[in-house]
């Protein structure tokens, strides 16, 4: 500014915005993870989901498969196949955390907001997701890996 | 209505988390499980909860549609054809989960 | 809720500051003056007054597209020499041939800035035919060029941090410090308090007055303040009775058609369907001059040959030879306008269109670095009249002008901020303020409302200016309309004001603008009444032929009681002596 | 042109008043062809000269008039009254934010925001000023769509996300980074993406898409916030796997 200024505090109200001012919010770290996962689960979920849950529990209700998919013999002797254990690995992984991560904004738009709250909501919607994953890993994962 | 299919696909996880538990633990508990869930009323709450797993499945493919237009193509496709193609794909896609994952018909 | 309304939420003001630079109007020129002086020197501070938000000025709806010498099949002879024929020989040609060297620079330094003008191809900036350019010259974005033009200029601006934006701050007059111009007063419309913006040098940047007229392409907006700032602080106007109709609007609105759909191949249709310009221009036929093609259209309604409307006779402008793609590809603004305001779509139906005014070649009286005969005091752009522009104006010269001569006076305006040492007085400022807090408050705002409404006098000038300082002008109609002026200016003042809230006053606004155009309608007026001969845009039915041995010259028109001084100054003739203007 | 009478039912606030907002009423003369500004312009002119809202260009360029018609948010320029005359014609400030006086509303919020995304082409050295950059017709389209925003607010007003947190960059700021980062003159979307990697940034966004609908010129926001999405997210991708990497 020229040295001579008359009056500085020119415009409090509207000081004019430029550019390269530093808005001051940190970049967040979790956030596009976590998006990263839910777009992945929405893909997982909007593709696989519908044709396992009806082959496992409406088709066979209804007469409307040969075979009955969810019969005990036949799933135990699906589920020896690792692509098998992959495809439902991914399947509750994917849908977990699509689905609490969707969860967190419905509870936030329904007025649980506030930095506490949502913190709070990150951490026991997050640990859900995590520890339903590492529980699909492990079944998934036994009796191939190890007994 | 959209967000709900989010949520219940979750539901379904942990559905599918205890059915590994189950057959885990051995056929009875496993064959119990499945049968609760083929019975009313639980089977009632279950086609609600796959009648909005279905339409979260068209409204993603929907938001496909409108979310990625330039990504691929020079001109945006109208966000209706692009529905269409994915639709084709989940077909395709729930044909191979068959064959793979369940052994065919 | 939102942070709703409140009572406390019009900020706080602060009654004085001083800058170094203080920029009236934020459009293509005041901000390409604002970056060019903020460029030079960081430590300058620089304040763009604008009384509305910058990507609000009436630039934004310029449609057809900017003119440089880019191509080896161009030059700059060429360019000067197309425009000074198109001026009908009135252009300074010292000032046309300053210009079009520079502007290629423009263009250039525009398109380093993200300006997205179309391309061609091999990836080179792209170039179109317009009316009276001998080549394709002008460069262009669609046909959406002012909007890209200003809103990469606005945004660009952001980067400077000694840039200060004033955003809806209506300026009312100029600080005149010991015969130097200091400064402006502005009402800040949202604190509704008046504001001394004082500074060592002022550019006046507020664009044309088209809303002197009622039929216009330009926006509510487009006022003339600048023009009548300059006026009142003795500072003559140049040229004022060359006022530009563009052939093709639409009729009702005005909305502006751009020149482009002709120049991509649109044609001209009367009634019968015939291509009547070929009967007035065989040689250029649609792409002459907008002075040659409003006139013929005038001559083809008076003959009857002309469809009729709901507003009034028009013609036709026929697009359906281009074909969808070239007119989605390179005219999409057009089918968007004709589709939304006229209800047909141009692929399958001419487009109802009629001259309307659309630009002022005359200005604030200025040298070609933008200096007037104020020292301090600077304009650029429609306001001003380097005078590249002569007596007709060719299309896409415009917003080059503004770019050229904008960067040019920021330039000069820093320099003579930095040699000035001191800011100016605070005696000045304060003594201005209040008497202009005085004239505005007190004044137009205590009047009681009497039987004259804003409204009433305002369309009743629009009016007359259409009548009689048209496209076809008399002597007759001149004196009416002079003296119809003068009637209307003692009329204005028992204007009341029914609006008695200082916070974002538009009828206020409205009542200062009015002033304003009441001024500027008078020089325009008498200016035309003086010149008794035909040129360029200025057409006398008494005096049809052009007259170069008494009227080789500017107009100038200064300011005085009753009636507007007329004076005279011989344009600059360089290299082109003047010929016959044929086409 | 058949002549018919309109009522206009437009929202007023006085600042220096005190008073809340309320309606008032005024019945018109209107044509087919006039548009919503049109009447409201009618009203100034002829009947309450102390109606305020912003206008000027009239053809749907400059973005000022925007406001709340029948609660939707529209450019009065470009709204038909024979269009909305349900009744009669409700005409509200632009929703969201706050009223400055009548149908005047105060959106330098969305200016800072706009600064705050680096809106202009960053560079590392400036580059010849001779000859311009070489850009394809193809690579013009790729940020055309979004450099057509006319910033008339009116996704900001049906934005419920904004409505709830007004600190979210919102559906415009975001389509005009796009069109810098998508600009092939452009080294700046680093710069832009860590801005917009922020909590009131594009993750605030859940995708409603009322954004789209209502601009006028479909420069379709929602769009280019999911790609912001996915930019975002392999940017960060890229850090955490090459911590040294330089991302363009």
């Amino acid at each position: 500014m020229g040295s001579t200024r008359e009056s500085l505090a020119w415009n409090p109200g509207r000081e004019t915005v430029h550019a390269d001012e530093k808005t001051g919010e940190p970049e967040v770290f979790l956030e596009p993870l976590l998006w990263g996962l839910f777009s992945l689960g929405g893909f997982i979920t909007a593709f696989l989901f519908p044709i396992t849950v009806f082959l496992l529990f409406v088709a066979p209700v209804f007469g409307w498969w040969p075979t009955d998919p969810a019969a005990y013999a036949t799933f135990a002797a699906h589920w020896q196949e690792p692509l098998v254990r992959l495809f439902f690995f991914a399947l509750i992984g994917g849908s977990l955390f699509h689905g609490t991560h969707r969860l967190k904004f419905m509870l936030v738009d329904a007025g649980l907001r506030g930095p506490g709250i949502e913190a709070a909501l990150d951490i026991i919607l997050n640990a859900i997701a995590i520890v339903g994953t590492l529980g699909a890993l492990y079944y998934a994962v036994r009796g191939w890996l190890f007994v | 209505m959209r967000e709900l299919g989010g949520v219940v696909s979750a539901l379904y996880g942990l559905i599918f988390l205890n059915l590994l538990r189950t057959l885990r633990a051995g056929e009875s508990a496993y064959t119990a499980f499945v049968d609760t869930m083929r019975t009313p009323p639980v089977l009632y709450v279950n086609l609600v909860l796959f009648a909005l797993l279905v339409w979260h499945a068209v409204t993603w493919f929907m938001l496909i549609g409108k979310a990625q237009p330039i990504q691929f193509t020079e001109r945006p496709l109208p966000w209706k054809s692009v529905f269409g193609v994915n639709v084709l794909l989940w077909i395709g896609v729930s044909a191979a989960v068959v064959y793979l994952v369940f052994g065919g018909i | 809720m939102p942070k709703a309304y409140s009572p406390n939420s019009v900020p706080r003001f602060v009654e004085r500051t001083a800058h170094d630079i203080v920029i009236v109007g934020g459009g293509a020129a005041g901000l390409r003056a604002a970056i060019a002086a903020a460029e030079t020197d960081p430590d300058l501070s620089i304040a763009v007054v604008s009384k509305v938000y910058p990507m609000r000025s009436h630039t934004v709806s310029a449609e057809g597209g900017t003119a440089a010498v880019l191509r080896d099949y161009d030059s700059l002879e060429l360019h000067a020499l197309d425009t000074i024929k198109g001026s009908d020989f009135l252009a300074d040609q010292d000032a046309v041939e300053f210009f079009v060297a520079r502007c290629p620079k423009e263009i250039i330094q525009l398109e380093h800035w993200g300006c997205p003008w179309s391309r061609d191809p091999d990836g080179r900036v792209s170039q179109r035919a317009f009316g009276g350019m001998s080549v394709k010259r002008t460069v262009f974005a669609a046909d959406k060029v002012g909007f890209h033009i200003l809103h990469t200029l606005f945004q660009t601006s952001m980067k400077f941090e000694n840039i200060h934006r004033f955003d809806e701050y209506f300026v009312t007059s100029l600080i005149v410090d010991g015969g130097a111009c200091a400064g402006v007063t502005a009402l800040d419309l949202r604190g509704g308090r008046m504001v001394g913006i004082g500074g060592k040098a002022t550019i006046l940047a507020t664009g044309g007055c088209g809303r002197v007229y009622e039929f216009t392409t330009n926006g509510f907006i487009k006022t003339g303040d600048g023009m009548a700032l300059a006026y009142r602080a003795g500072v003559p106007l140049k040229d004022m009775e060359m006022v530009q109709f563009h052939p093709t609007c639409l009729p009702g609105t005005g909305i502006l058609i751009t020149e482009a759909a002709r120049g991509e191949g649109g044609y001209l249709i009367n009634k019968d369907g015939e291509r009547y310009m070929q009967r007035y221009l065989p040689s250029k036929m649609e792409l002459g001059p907008r002075d040659i093609l409003s006139r013929s259209m005038i001559q083809e309604m008076k003959a009857g040959r002309a469809f009729d409307g709901p507003y009034g006779q028009y013609l036709g402008l026929d697009l359906r030879h281009l074909g969808a793609a070239t007119i989605d590809q390179k005219l999409p603004m057009v089918r968007e306008l004709a589709e939304k305001y006229m209800g047909l779509d141009p692929i399958h139906e001419p487009i109802p269109v009629r001259p309307g005014q659309h630009y002022v070649m005359g200005g604030v009286s200025t040298n070609s670095t933008g200096e007037t005969t104020l020292p301090g005091l600077y304009a650029v752009g429609e306001t001003a009249c380097v005078s590249i522009n002569g007596a007709n104006r060719l299309g896409s010269n415009s917003l080059s002008e503004c770019l050229v001569f904008g960067e040019w006076c920021g330039l000069a305006a820093a320099q003579y901020a930095k040699q000035k040492a001191a800011y100016p007085r605070g005696t000045a400022s304060r003594e201005a303020l209040r008497k202009e807090e005085a004239r505005v408050f007190d004044g137009l705002m205590g009047r009681e409302r009497g039987k004259e409404t804003l409204a009433g006098v305002r369309v009743e000038m629009q009016q007359l200016m259409d009548r009689d300082v048209g496209i076809f002008r008399e002597e007759a109609g001149l004196a009416d309309a002079c003296g119809k002026l003068a009637k209307l200016r003692d009329r204005f003042g028992s204007v009341g004001m029914a609006d008695k809230d200082r916070v974002f006053n538009t009828e206020m606004t409205g009542v200062l603008e009015l002033d304003f155009m009441l001024d500027v309608a008078a020089s325009i007026a008498h200016s035309a009444r003086n010149r008794r001969e035909s040129r360029g845009a200025h057409s006398r039915t008494d005096f049809p032929n052009r007259d170069d041995a008494n009227y080789l010259k500017h107009t100038l028109a200064y300011r005085a009681d009753g009636a507007p001084r007329i004076d005279y100054v011989p344009v600059k003739i360089t290299k082109w002596q003047p010929v016959e203007r044929k086409y | 042109m058949a002549e018919r009478d309109v009522v206009f039912r437009v929202k007023r606030y006085r600042p220096t008043s005190g008073s809340k907002p309320t309606y008032q009423e005024y019945r018109i003369p209107y044509r087919d062809d006039m548009v919503v500004l049109d009447g409201l312009n009618y009203i100034k002119d002829h009947v309450d000269p102390t109606l305020t809202y912003r206008w000027s260009c009239r053809m749907g360029i400059c973005g000022s008039c925007g406001a709340n018609v029948n609660g939707q948010p529209k450019l009065t320029c470009g709204t038909y009254i024979r269009d909305v005359h349900k009744g009669a014609v409700t005409i509200d400030p632009l929703a969201n934010f706050p009223i400055l006086k009548d149908l005047v509303v105060d959106f330098d919020d969305f200016l800072e925001k706009l600064a705050s995304v680096t809106p202009y082409i960053v560079r590392e050295e400036p580059g010849d000023l001779t000859k311009e950059f070489v850009q394809y017709p193809e690579d013009v389209e790729a940020y055309r769509q979004q450099s057509l925003c006319i910033n008339c607010m009116l996704c900001y007003a049906a934005c419920p996300v904004f409505g709830t947190s007004p600190e979210f960059v919102g559906p415009a700021a975001s389509a005009l980074a796009l069109r810098y980062i998508r600009d092939t003159r452009d080294e700046g979307a680093d710069q832009r993406l860590a801005r917009l990697n922020t909590k009131a940034g594009v993750w605030e966004c859940t995708f409603v898409g009322e954004c789209s609908v209502v601009c006028p010129k479909n420069v379709d926001p929602a769009a280019a916030i999911q790609t912001l999405k996915v930019l975002a997210t392999m940017r960060h991708m890229r850090r955490l796997l090459m911590p040294k990497a330089e991302s363009r």
